[in-house]
């Protein structure tokens, strides 16, 4: 393997580990203003690094910033679809969760 | 319930019984390419091998379509609340954007994966996210532009359709145009299955009292 | 086991449990969700099919494709017509399976 | 090469289709709408990798074409289904 | 088990309990959401099909349209919901 | 010489922008212009048409340290999700907080949600007027000074006057 195919691997590698971060925090916080929280960060940032790692292998610059775009979308569509569902969450009176309270 | 998991059962022995086909559609596919005047095969199955499938199905849509807006008028309707800012600035951003993959989704279908189908689809989301966003208007009563799109795509596939007729049989274009007039025709149908599919959308949504 | 023997199998358990729903759901939403479920079974099993000795096919492939815009038509014009009956009558239920246990109980 | 991004690709779904536990577990309609989100990301995520190691760059256009509409379902489900007061929706 | 094998068990057998858990399940809301991801779980299986233009428009329906139909009907159905005689 | 009007300008920025996406989403191939000059000039018309054009500017000094900054960020908020995550005791100590916004209303107030979504441990959920309603993971972490943060390179970026808090 090659120096490039090896860093690709290493960044689609660290991609996989923040969706499976993004999947475990959907599970395990404790209400869906953190629950949001972890879609929109750990997610993106997984894409982001996936996208990365492909980019090692586009076969050219318009293939490349095709990739780039890609992730630009996904990243304008969760930060609005995460505000939009935050506030009518709010409009509906869910009252967030505080420490100490059963998770 | 039984019933349902002895038709699977069926079927799928069915299924793995099967014979093979005594005719090979991919090679008889891949031996007309020529004449079709495209490169990819699935959109010369589409609008030259089958053109016929394709025009009954826009007319489909159409009827599918008279029959919404039929449904939406006997109601009455209240206007939404206003949409928020960010959702009209993600609106303004993507509608123009998904205007452009429409574009290119037309073109990509003569060589690879693509065409007017796909094309439409999208461009009846841009619709739908701008009347999400409270940006485009209700449709109580199309115009007559509207409806004039909304049949581009027939009118122009049975135009085509009637010219070749006069040189030979019905939906046979002629190899050497055949490329250009399968751009036209398309470009006739991914507007008026984008207008149809939201159209779709936006008669139906508007029935609340 | 070849992949599109696999999904074609997948698509004959779809179009099954499509079928089942669609004659024994009485809500007419999930009617029309088991009529597009069924249908997607059905697009399965052609195009699977259709490539189970590993050739792609374009026909079956064209032919789904106008399928699925169909079918999408057909599920608007089904919830607009659903939305109608809701109106008129409140229910989401066929006249004739007014017998039937009320699934009103919807959320 | 090919089975390691497959590999993945798979590793992937899995996570997709473990949040699924989430439409299920609730408690508020946000929180079962929140797994067909992640289309929006793991999905594209899934077809990037899939476009790379079946080597099909349309796949890429199919991944372009879900990240564009993404926005759809949850400015949808904001705006037209989340409607009432109720939040808590167990079935009676 | 190559992953690809392994892939296609996994999403034949996620396309199958979706179907199934959006017909049974009792609360329509999440009879909904499981049918959005039964469609967009169908674009994958089209990709793996080696199908890209059907995986194209079932992308695009199944995030534009599908999803924006059922959700204003089920808005829709809870907005007027009548209360019990 | 008199200033030209936006208007021109604008079409001249948005078609060039259109037109390089043509090129990236085409492959840059030739042959795909017959559709793409009528697709980009739909797109153009329709931009215009959706969102007027405005008298600002972009700086792109600006830009380019707003977005250095929002990558290094994000990877922050990536991380931190990450660890909250997978630590076995969660100990998140989300709260609320409101924070009267100093960028102008307009593009500025849309991109600062929209990029506070996406940085660590905040989430815009409201935004009234100019009081921004946000919720945090971390109650101990200054909220104010990454909104102050993020508002400053903002309007570097796009030449705004931040009013006062």
């Amino acid at each position: 393997m090659s120096l490039p195919e090896i860093a690709s691997f290493i960044l689609l590698l660290a991609g996989a580990v923040f969706f499976f971060a993004g999947t475990l925090g959907l599970l395990r916080f404790p209400d869906v203003y953190t629950r949001l929280h972890a879609l929109a960060k750990a997610d993106n940032l997984g894409l982001g690094l996936i996208v990365l790692g492909l980019l090692f292998k586009a076969p050219g610059a318009a293939m490349s910033i095709k990739l780039a775009l890609v992730w630009l979308l996904a990243l304008a569509a969760s930060a609005t679809a995460s505000f939009l569902i935050a506030r009518r969450a709010r409009q509906h009176s869910i009252a967030p969760w505080r420490s100490g309270e059963h998770e | 319930m039984l019933a349902a998991a002895g038709l699977a059962l069926a079927l799928g022995h069915a299924i793995l019984q099967l014979p093979q086909a005594a005719v090979s559609l991919p090679t008889q596919v891949a031996g007309n390419m020529g004449q079709s005047g495209v490169e990819h095969p699935v959109t010369a199955v589409l609008l030259n091998f089958r053109g016929y499938d394709t025009l009954l199905e826009v007319a489909v849509l159409l009827l599918a379509f008279f029959g919404v807006m039929a449904l939406s008028q006997t109601q009455s309707m209240c206007p939404a609340e206003p949409a928020h800012a960010l959702l009209q600035a993600l609106a303004r951003l993507l509608a123009p954007l998904m205007v452009l993959v429409a574009g290119y989704l037309l073109w990509i279908g003569a060589y690879a994966p693509g065409g007017a189908f796909q094309a439409g689809a999208v461009l009846a989301a841009a619709g739908v996210m701008l009347r999400l966003a409270g940006l485009l208007p209700a449709w109580a009563q199309p115009g007559r532009l509207l409806r004039t799109g909304l049949v581009a795509g027939l009118l122009v596939f049975v135009v085509v359709a009637l010219i070749a007729l006069g040189q030979g049989v019905l939906l046979q274009y002629p190899s050497s145009a055949a490329g250009t007039l399968i751009l036209l025709i398309e470009t006739g149908l991914a507007l008026s299955i984008g207008l149809t599919l939201s159209g779709l959308y936006l008669c139906s949504m508007e029935t609340r009292a | 086991m070849n992949a599109a023997l696999l999904y074609a199998l997948a698509g004959v358990v779809l179009f099954a449990v499509g079928v089942a729903g669609l004659l024994a759901l009485p809500h007419l939403l999930r009617k029309i969700l088991a009529f597009n479920i069924l249908g997607s079974g059905a697009f399965l099993v052609l195009v699977g099919l259709g490539q189970r000795d590993g050739v792609v096919d374009p026909v079956p492939q064209a032919m789904v494709l106008t399928g699925i815009v169909v079918a999408i038509a057909a599920t608007a014009l089904a919830l607009a017509l659903a939305r109608h009956l809701y109106e008129r009558t409140g229910r989401m239920q066929l006249p004739e399976s007014r017998g039937a246990e009320p699934e009103s109980r919807d959320d | 090469m090919n089975g390691m991004t497959l590999g993945l690709a798979l590793f992937l779904l899995l996570n997709l289709l473990v949040a699924l536990v989430r439409v299920s577990r609730g408690p508020t309609p946000a929180d079962r709408l929140l797994p067909a989100l992640l289309f929006g990301t793991t999905g594209v995520a899934i077809l990037l990798l899939l476009a790379d190691a079946m080597h099909i760059p349309a796949f890429v256009d199919v991944a372009l074409v879900f990240a564009l509409l993404a926005a759809i379902t949850g400015a949808a489900f904001a705006r037209r289904a989340w409607r009432e007061e109720r939040e808590t929706d167990e079935p009676a | 088990m190559t992953p690809g094998l392994a892939f296609d068990l996994l999403l034949a057998a996620a396309l199958i309990w979706s179907a199934l858990r959006a017909l049974t399940t009792a609360d329509l809301f999440r009879a909904v959401v499981l049918f959005i991801v039964f469609g967009l779980l169908m674009a994958l299986a089209w990709a793996r099909l080696s199908a890209p233009d059907i995986a194209l428009a079932e992308a695009a329906i199944g995030a534009g349209l599908t999803g924006a139909l059922l959700l204003d009907a089920v808005g829709h159905l809870r907005a007027k919901r009548k209360p019990e005689p | 010489m008199k200033p030209a009007p936006p208007l021109v300008w604008a079409v001249i920025w948005r078609t060039a922008l259109f037109v390089l996406l043509w090129w990236v989403l085409s492959d840059g191939r030739l042959d795909s212009w017959t559709v793409g000059s009528g697709s980009v000039a739909l797109a153009t018309l329709l931009s215009l048409r959706l969102s007027p054009p405005t008298r600002g500017r972009v700086s792109f000094p600006g830009l380019l340290r707003f977005l250095t900054y929002f990558v290094f960020q994000s990877l922050r908020g990536g991380i931190q999700v990450a660890w909250f995550a997978m630590r076995p005791q969660t100990g998140l100590r989300p709260a609320m907080r409101e924070i009267d916004l100093r960028l102008p209303e307009g593009i500025g107030r849309v991109l600062l949600i929209n990029t506070l979504n996406l940085l660590p441990g905040t989430l815009s959920v409201e935004l009234q007027g100019r009081q921004l309603c946000l919720h945090v993971l971390d109650e101990h972490v200054s909220a104010e000074a990454e909104v102050r943060m993020a508002e400053t390179f903002l309007a570097r970026t796009l030449r705004l006057e931040l009013e006062p808090a």
